[in-house]
């Protein structure tokens, strides 16, 4: 998603042909996926943690649960914040001024305002928490253990090692995989009556209810990951839809539409970004692609996830961290 | 959030929403697909190069164009400006004193990336257009009023775009009704609206902003359960009718401006000798 | 529409050799470098005490008396002679500056390059408003190191036949330590249809349509020659799969050459595998794999 | 994908606005490649020529073996910021003088002033570009002052931080300066003008007033 390289008009007009001949720089269709490389519970002091690599784009995700008091609002819901951090390499477009480095990069995420790139994860994290979690997806009830007084705020940090192409692709597929991987210990929360009596001591202060943890992992309940959704991102080259970009072809992409896909193929959410403008009849044909697009990748990830689960402990020592 | 923090209660509370198939009305009178009345004004700052004042129901926002001028910043490669938005929301325009930060981050970044395509900005090199836009009210529909506010500012100002883009916001949701399940299709919800049916997952909502003369998408967001493509093209097809109206206004009242301006100066020189 | 998960799988072929061969020391900085009598320190190296120690981690290299560490990976050391791939980032009083990979940007300068026509005169201060129409910025072109400066600065010149804008092809980035100084750096390589290589020694690929012959030998050949051709499909196959083979050797961190390229090519082609399989790190490691069988 | 035809409808044209021009707004097509040549203000996408700023709509027919220039062109104060290009004249003020160079800020270009200045661009005549001959014999303080305006030609986008002006010609040079009494300075020649009070002589490299 993100390239600083403006390309030359040269490399431009071969890649925009070769877009049109429907034959990419790297051999791939319009439509052809570069494979993902998916691995789960590489951080052993985190509640879930993935790393997803697709030929340069580098994401780890990690979720910490830890037990906070539900908001004022909203008293019978967990919370759910999503952080996105940029390692330095990715993200030196920072100290471009304004959007007109995203104009020659045609980068999704738009304008970046400060200096160090900040606003632009930012704003990353926020659409992220946008498009993969509105409530039809993750039912944020379920993370309430009891209304008004404990619920579970889950923080999902996603760390950016390197972009070479649909990072907000990656990120999503990170965040996905790495909820799945999350077990909610499992916790019993001392009944009301305690909780009256060390009330009237403390005066004004109102204390909470004595609770504790099961730290076992096996007595945890899974988290309510199944309906998370995937981010499928298009780019329009030369008014042809292309799928999965790499970085040479997102600073080529004028228009790009970003749909997010849940496990049956329902469309979450979509987000147009990019300098041009799209038709509606272009958009509804990337709605129905993407969603056939989105059922496949989800089927992949889950059977990769089972294969990864059994294996899990032996394959990751012999690799080491960060193995190719 | 121990101690509840008391909030008095606002004079007049809208009952609560219902839904309504068909003619029936909303809670504030208005059929599903009616869109609340629109006020528009450019020019309330005169110390800008160009401003405007949006307001749909309740919800104001006012935006002021400063620039082009002198990039400050090193930008090597500028063969084409800048456009640097930032939105505020006002103190007093929501009624719990929350921080808005995160809120006002989320939509620059959503509105600077629209504005890009719109203004033409190869035709700027080397300088930077400031836009500022204040959240007066808000009362739902905070995102497409900043929209049009922004774009009418910058047509005011002189400053070359593609088109007129008008943005409106748009929801359908499912309601099972005894018959059959039936998707009705709201536009233009208030905040009343907004807190009941958006929070709760029901309503699928999309905010598009379209090219009132081409009628291409420039600005589409929409998040809700309900985007497969026979709910979308029924939503871009109602976005598409309300933004053309809007844009009809934006054009009539630029128009109006621009001759209130011709008239009020005396010799009608042509600008280029 | 095809989409695939992968998990890790197991370490690469090459983890044992590496590519190095048996008999280069491979050193680590603060290594003592055993040397002869009367020999002559390099680069990478220091002395203390009458010892020559490493202080970069790599191979030390011996040429004649000059005893030097050519570390295994870093940014381009500019040489006299190199032929290189650069893209001109910015233009200003009467040079272009050309982003090489390398520590600074390199310097063209007006005086430099053949003019259309190929000229021979003064450079004036018309020409100096020309420059954008000989080389705008963001374009790729193929150059030779004229001069280094004692402060690393690489001066270029484009002043012979071969050198100029790169048009019709796409540009694929190495570490520049697995290109070689080798005879020919400007190659039509003979796979069918042919394919235009001009492999750089800072680690810029250009893979594009094979150069036009008679251009190249003809001393004064200006930049205004090369213009954009329609590419056809089964060039643009060769092309992608060239390019695909490149990356593929150079995810091993194998030497590339003329030779190697096409060895991979051709292995890619008896194995009969689609160009945009090349993508997949596992199609790639068995395809390395059978290359290196081959080679030994 | 081609946009289709023309979706704001044609009768929209201006019934309650006779004295002026059609007025046009963004977006709206006014004219076809093959009819018109592309003025300022207006922009040409696919074929067409749609107006890229609120203003009205002329039609100039320059020399005859070519296509009429259409244009969009808004008078008064309302009239679109314009922001110096190559080629442009624009009126500037000296800041700084260097014997290489004249640093200045640019108060209005093509006519039309510079509203916003509180970052104003700034723009540097070099040696070179001050006079077309005896480039070598230059010496600063004879051309310029501090404070004058002076009227230019934009040369070049320059760097980042200024732009290139150029006082080459006849016409270009100081239009107005202030002597060292305070007074208005009245041109002599084209080197040399007198204050209107004390009638001290003070070398400048002049305007040809266009009378």
């Amino acid at each position: 998603m993100l390239s600083q390289s403006t390309l030359s008009p040269a490399e431009r007009r071969f890649l925009e042909d070769g877009v049109r001949q429907g034959f990419r720089n790297d051999g791939r269709g319009l439509l052809d996926y570069r494979p993902y490389t998916v691995e789960t519970g590489i951080l052993p002091s985190t509640s879930g943690s993935s790393r997803v690599r697709s030929f340069g784009t580098d994401v780890l995700c990690a979720v910490k649960v830890d037990m906070g008091s539900p908001p004022a609002d909203k008293p019978d819901e967990g919370v759910v914040s999503v952080n996105v951090e940029c390692s330095a390499s990715v993200a030196p477009h920072g100290e471009l001024e304004g959007g007109s480095s995203s104009r020659a990069t045609g980068r999704v995420g738009g304008g970046r305002r400060d200096d160090s790139g900040e606003g632009w994860s930012a704003y990353l994290g926020a659409l992220l928490d946008d498009l993969c979690l509105p409530p039809c997806a993750l039912d944020k009830k379920a993370l309430c253990v009891s209304p008004h007084v404990y619920a579970w705020h889950v923080n999902v940090d996603i760390l950016l090692l390197n972009a070479a192409g649909g990072v907000l692709d990656a990120m999503s597929l990170a965040m996905r995989s790495a909820l799945r991987d999350t077990t909610l210990p499992s916790v019993s929360v001392g009944s009301r009556d305690e909780w009256e009596e060390e009330d009237t001591a403390d005066g004004v202060q109102q204390s909470k209810p004595p609770f504790d943890v099961d730290e076992r992992p096996t007595a945890g309940t899974p988290f309510p990951a199944q309906d998370i959704p995937v981010c499928v991102t298009v780019g329009q080259v030369c008014s042809h839809y292309v799928w999965d970009m790499s970085s040479e072809e997102e600073s080529c992409a004028e228009a790009q539409v970003t749909v997010a896909v849940d496990r049956n193929g329902r469309c979450v959410a979509v987000h147009k970004s990019g300098m041009a403008s799209i038709d509606p009849t272009g958009l509804l044909q990337v709605l129905k692609d993407a969603g056939r697009v989105g059922v496949e990748l989800i089927k992949k990830l889950e059977a990769a996830m089972a294969k990864l689960g059994t294996g899990q402990p032996v394959v990751r020592e012999r690799l080491g961290f960060m193995a190719a | 959030m121990d101690a509840a923090t008391y909030r008095p209660l606002p004079p007049d509370v809208p009952p609560a929403p219902t839904v309504s198939f068909g003619a029936a009305e909303r809670s504030d009178g208005r059929t599903n697909e009616d869109v609340r009345d629109i006020e528009m004004q450019t020019g309330p700052i005169s110390s800008a190069v160009g401003s405007a004042f949006f307001q749909i129901g309740k919800t104001k926002a006012l935006s002021a164009v400063y620039g082009p001028r002198q990039s400050m910043r090193q930008a090597r490669t500028s063969s084409s400006g800048a456009v640097n938005i930032d939105l505020k929301f006002a103190p007093f325009a929501v009624p719990s004193r929350t921080s808005m930060a995160e809120r006002e981050r989320y939509l620059v970044g959503m509105l600077s990336e629209a504005f890009e395509s719109i203004i033409l900005v190869e035709r700027y090199a080397k300088s930077v257009i400031d836009i500022t836009c204040i959240v007066l009210e808000d009362d739902g529909g905070v995102l497409s009023a900043c929209f049009n506010a922004i774009s009418l500012a910058a047509a005011h100002a002189g400053l070359e775009m593609t088109d007129i883009v008008t943005a409106t916001s748009l929801y359908c949701m499912e309601v099972p009704s005894d018959t059959s399940q039936n998707v009705v299709y709201l536009s233009d919800l208030t905040a009343a609206e907004e807190a009941c049916w958006l929070s709760s997952g029901q309503c699928t909502e999309m905010h598009v902003g379209i090219a009132t003369s081409g009628s291409s998408i420039c600005f589409l967001h929409g998040t809700g359960s309900l985007l497969n493509p026979t709910c979308a093209e029924q939503l871009l097809g109602r976005a598409e009718e309300i933004c053309r109206a809007i844009g009809k206004e934006m054009r009539a009242c630029l128009k109006a401006a621009y001759a209130a301006s011709q008239n009020a100066a005396p010799a009608k020189t042509t600008a280029t000798e | 529409m095809n989409v695939s998960i992968l998990t890790p799988s197991g370490p690469s072929p090459l983890d044992s050799s590496g590519g190095i061969s048996s008999q280069q020391q491979l050193v680590m900085p603060g290594q003592v470098i055993p040397t002869h009598s009367g020999y002559m320190r390099g680069h990478g190296t220091t002395e203390e005490n009458g010892q020559l120690i490493a202080t970069v981690c790599g191979l030390v290299e011996q040429v004649s008396a000059l005893i030097y560490v050519r570390p295994l990976r870093s940014r381009y050391v500019g040489e006299v002679g190199d032929v290189i791939v650069g893209r001109v980032d910015e233009i200003g009083n009467g040079r272009w500056y050309v982003e090489v990979c390398s520590s600074q940007r390199a310097q063209l300068h007006l005086a430099a390059i053949n003019l259309p026509g190929s000229v021979q005169r003064r450079r004036t201060e018309e020409d100096e408003k020309e420059m954008r129409r000989f080389l705008a910025e963001g374009d790729i072109l193929s150059t030779e190191v004229q001069r280094v400066q004692s402060d690393g600065l690489i001066l270029l010149h484009t002043r012979s036949a071969k050198y100029g804008k790169l048009e019709n092809g796409c540009l694929v980035q190495v570490p520049p330590q697995l290109v070689r100084r080798q005879a020919s750096h400007m190659v039509n390589l003979p796979c069918e249809p042919p394919v235009g290589v001009v492999l750089g020694n800072n680690g810029y690929i250009w893979v594009g349509l094979p150069q036009r012959e008679s251009a190249r030998d003809t001393i004064n050949y200006a930049l205004g020659e090369v213009t954009y051709q329609a590419v056809s499909p089964p060039q643009r196959q060769a092309i992608c799969r060239v390019r695909n083979c490149i990356a593929a050797l150079s995810a091993h961190y194998l030497q590339l050459t003329p030779q190697s390229i096409m060895d991979v090519y051709s292995a890619s082609v008896r194995g009969k595998l689609e160009v945009s399989s090349l993508t997949n790190p596992e199609v790639v490691r068995d395809l390395i794999r059978e290359y290196i069988k081959t080679k030994t | 994908m081609e946009v289709d035809e023309q979706r704001v409808p044609e009768d929209e044209q201006d019934k309650d606005f006779p004295q002026l021009l059609p007025l046009v707004t963004p977006g709206e097509r006014i004219g076809h490649v093959s009819a018109y040549r592309a003025g300022a203000g207006v922009y040409e996408r696919r074929g067409h020529l749609y107006a890229s700023k609120v203003g009205e709509k002329l039609i100039e027919q320059d020399d005859s073996n070519q296509l009429p220039v259409v244009s969009v062109e808004t008078a008064g104060l309302s009239g679109s910021p314009s922001v110096p290009f190559t080629g442009a004249t624009v009126l500037a003020q000296v800041t700084r003088i260097s014997p290489r160079r004249v640093d200045c800020i640019i108060l209005s270009v093509e006519g039309r002033p510079i509203r916003d200045t509180s970052n104003p661009y700034k723009g540097i005549i070099r040696l070179q570009d001050v006079r077309p001959f005896e480039i070598d014999q230059i010496d600063m303080l004879e051309c310029f002052r501090p404070t004058d305006i002076v009227k230019a030609k934009v040369v070049s986008l320059g760097d980042s931080r200024s732009f290139h002006l150029s006082t080459a010609e006849q016409d270009l040079g100081v239009v107005f300066a202030k002597s060292t009494s305070g007074h208005p300075l009245v041109a002599l020649k084209w080197n040399e003008m007198e204050c209107s009070k004390t009638k001290e002589r003070e070398p400048r490299k002049v305007a040809k007033p266009s009378d």
